[in-house]
């Protein structure tokens, strides 16, 4: 069972339909699927649906998508970086849903679970809660969360073996697994494939089962805010 | 009345050894600078990260390790990475003692506003209402008033709420406050400022 | 008739190539001897184990290192390990193409019964209720009678249930019958059984 | 701020009372906290109730706090390797909660993450879903599970840092972090304890934040089922 694949192009063949729901990794513009975003944008799929935790910049990341206009709706915890965003958004062109960061990563998580909807603290009193279902538990008050099932999960990691199992670098770790888990499929761009046997089993972060599909390729990995302190 | 950097100092004077806490961006992110001789804490960067250590130097910067402001940091020897389920597992389960965040508005009744202008901003709340509704303690660091000189101290918040009854201290460049039973109470008051100068910037009723 | 590896073997001509698949502890273990040749497949055990291996050599037997069975077993190139909390997040999402196991009873509805005999047995279910709710298909392995000669493939199990209307193939040592609209499907006879012996040891309503 | 103790009876010094609520890690005998509970045993605390995977055996693991009536009730998915703790509950004198073993797990991760309750599939229309809420999404019934907030937790890594970071091995990691994550304290112990730097950050599986006190000691890690295979 092969499942590296050339180029972004081959890896997504025959997995994108106008309307789809796409779950992304990345937290700002740290391990985001550049290589997978670029190839969506050149397939011209339409009316997409993503669950990501940020919108990108205008010209990078989720934002090439928007500025190609073929974003319908962004479910995000935060959007501020992205000026056209803001400008679509305004507009009436971009259906946005916010979610609490958390619970953006565990409806991805739950989903990828078996859990089709779990209770939380966060957001009860706020607008977060409005229709939504309140349940007390022990004297305090929580709402119902529901899942998010993606069609299609596409992840940024640092290292693949052949197997898909999988290894995250830093803080580019993030929101990769739970998104990877939510989706009918995933695809994983990587920097560098590895031998099958050449990672520690100890030391995987997210096994192969959750992986259908590998490429490796040359990543930018832009830095949004540079930000030093002076030599000592 | 104090500055950033004293509103920020008087801050880190919540923290407490061996204590894991969460610097919201602003002011808050100043806290590290003060944190006091003696007493080890470790910084909490909700975008996957235990032990966050300072900017990098120049040259230094690594596109994979920034932090929830997506600025660039560094690590330390006792840092440890996660996954942001796991990140905000640990908000939402209390494993953080304590989060220092930056408001809009305070009400007497600890509503927080923090995320939203409507009509006006519309950023997102990030994991603003995960950590004010997770973590053990919150305490807000803010300007006492805004620009035009309005009480951001309130009987109601009139921005939506990041959370409700949430807030456990407000420090201000006034001086500090605590949400108490009934509403707020001074606690102290920032250098030559009087308890008087407190209460008219108040809106909020002060029980003391 | 089959014997014992004739049922294993039989049931490791469901696997398909890339499956990862759950084997259940007796006959179910066995299959992994008959995997067909150009077939790849990987084991999950679910204490924590993607990739399971064969048997240690004597004096390799690593007690870290054991299936949910309880045996020691060894790793391969492909091995990931991970918790129990992940685990059974992978078999409650489906990400588990199929469980192969043993049962004491099926009913022509897919119901399974294997955990418990009321007043006899109280051993607890283990990780056999979030299998068969949980993974992509599931495939029964077990003798067609008890050893009174009563049929296991019932109308209604009349045992505490492990999982409702979840089974979709059933291998006895006498043929292979599929869960389908209405009852059970026999879809193969094992050597030298005939479908009318395969009929009189079923009491389950038989479709075709 | 000191977490490492040098016995497991300080490290447990001041935390055990009887009635009290104690979750273990573990799976069988592997990853099992022989040496917490052998302390616990010495303490002699009393009608304990113990969320944990399995009961030990007769002479081994949580089966020694059943030998000294130590237990009054046990949460477990599978307790068919103890004739003891067979004796005592057919005889009435221990309370058995079984729970299938992924509800087990995700109830204490459930618990740790501040989630008091899930939806499952696991268990509907068998006796596990007798008297709990069902609910249905998209068109499929599941239960409603609650999690399981304890008191303390017991936990066996393989190697720890100064600080609590914890690794584990192979599959003696099981339970070992859910269990963790579910008490209110946390308590290790570990082959190793390292200093602190010398595990690298990215594959720590269990932060420090989750572990309040560390004993490093020695394990007799028994094995329950010793099965080879003949020599090639």
């Amino acid at each position: 069972m092969q499942k590296v694949y050339n180029t972004a192009e081959e890896a997504l063949d025959g997995l994108l339909f106008d309307g789809m729901f796409i779950a992304a990794g990345g937290f700002g513009l740290c391990g985001i699927p550049e290589l997978l975003l670029e190839a969506i944008k050149n397939a011209g799929t339409k009316d997409l649906t993503f669950a990501s935790n940020n919108a990108g910049v205008d010209d990078f990341g989720i934002g090439i998508l928007l500025q190609s206009r073929q974003v319908k709706k962004m479910i995000s915890s935060y959007v501020g970086e992205n000026a056209e965003f803001m400008r679509q958004y305004l507009a009436g062109e971009l259906e946005l849903e916010f979610n609490p960061q958390g619970t953006l990563a565990e409806r991805m998580r739950a989903a990828g679970c078996g859990i089709p909807g779990f209770y939380t603290k966060t957001g009860v009193g706020t607008v977060i809660a409005d229709g939504k279902e309140h349940k007390n538990f022990n004297g305090e008050t929580y709402i119902l969360e529901e899942s998010l099932f993606a069609d299609l999960s596409i992840v940024k990691a640092w290292k693949a073996d052949e197997t898909g199992n999988l290894i995250f670098r830093k803080t580019a770790r993030n929101f990769n697994p739970p998104a990877a888990m939510c989706g009918k499929v995933c695809v994983v761009e990587v920097e560098e494939i590895v031998p099958t046997g050449s990672l520690d089993p100890d030391l995987i972060h997210l096994p192969g089962i959750y992986v259908h599909k590998i490429i490796q390729g040359k990543h930018e990995k832009r830095i949004e805010q540079r930000t030093t302190r002076a030599a000592a | 009345m104090w500055d950033r950097n004293q509103m920020a100092a008087r801050a880190a004077m919540e923290l407490e050894d061996g204590m894991y806490v969460n610097l919201g961006i602003g002011i808050p992110t100043l806290v590290s600078n003060y944190i006091p001789e003696g007493i080890s804490v470790t910084l909490q960067s909700e975008n996957g990260m235990l032990g966050m250590g300072p900017f990098p130097f120049e040259g230094e910067e690594d596109p994979d390790l920034i932090n929830a402001g997506k600025q660039t940091i560094t690590e330390l020897p006792q840092t440890a990475y996660f996954d942001s389920a796991t990140s905000f597992g640990m908000i939402r389960g209390g494993k953080i003692a304590m989060a220092i965040l930056g408001a809009m508005e305070v009400a007497e009744n600890g509503d927080l506003a923090n995320w939203m202008i409507p009509g006006k901003l519309v950023k997102g709340m990030g994991g603003a209402m995960d950590l004010v509704s997770g973590v053990g303690r919150v305490v807000v660091v803010m300007d006492h008033t805004n620009k035009h000189g309005d009480s951001k101290v309130l009987k109601e918040c009139t921005l939506p709420l990041t959370g409700k009854g949430v807030v456990n201290r407000i420090i201000t460049n006034l001086g500090v406050l605590d949400v108490v039973p009934g509403g707020l109470e001074i606690i102290e008051c920032a250098t030559g400022v009087s308890e008087e100068e407190i209460r008219s910037a108040t809106i909020a009723k002060i029980v003391n």
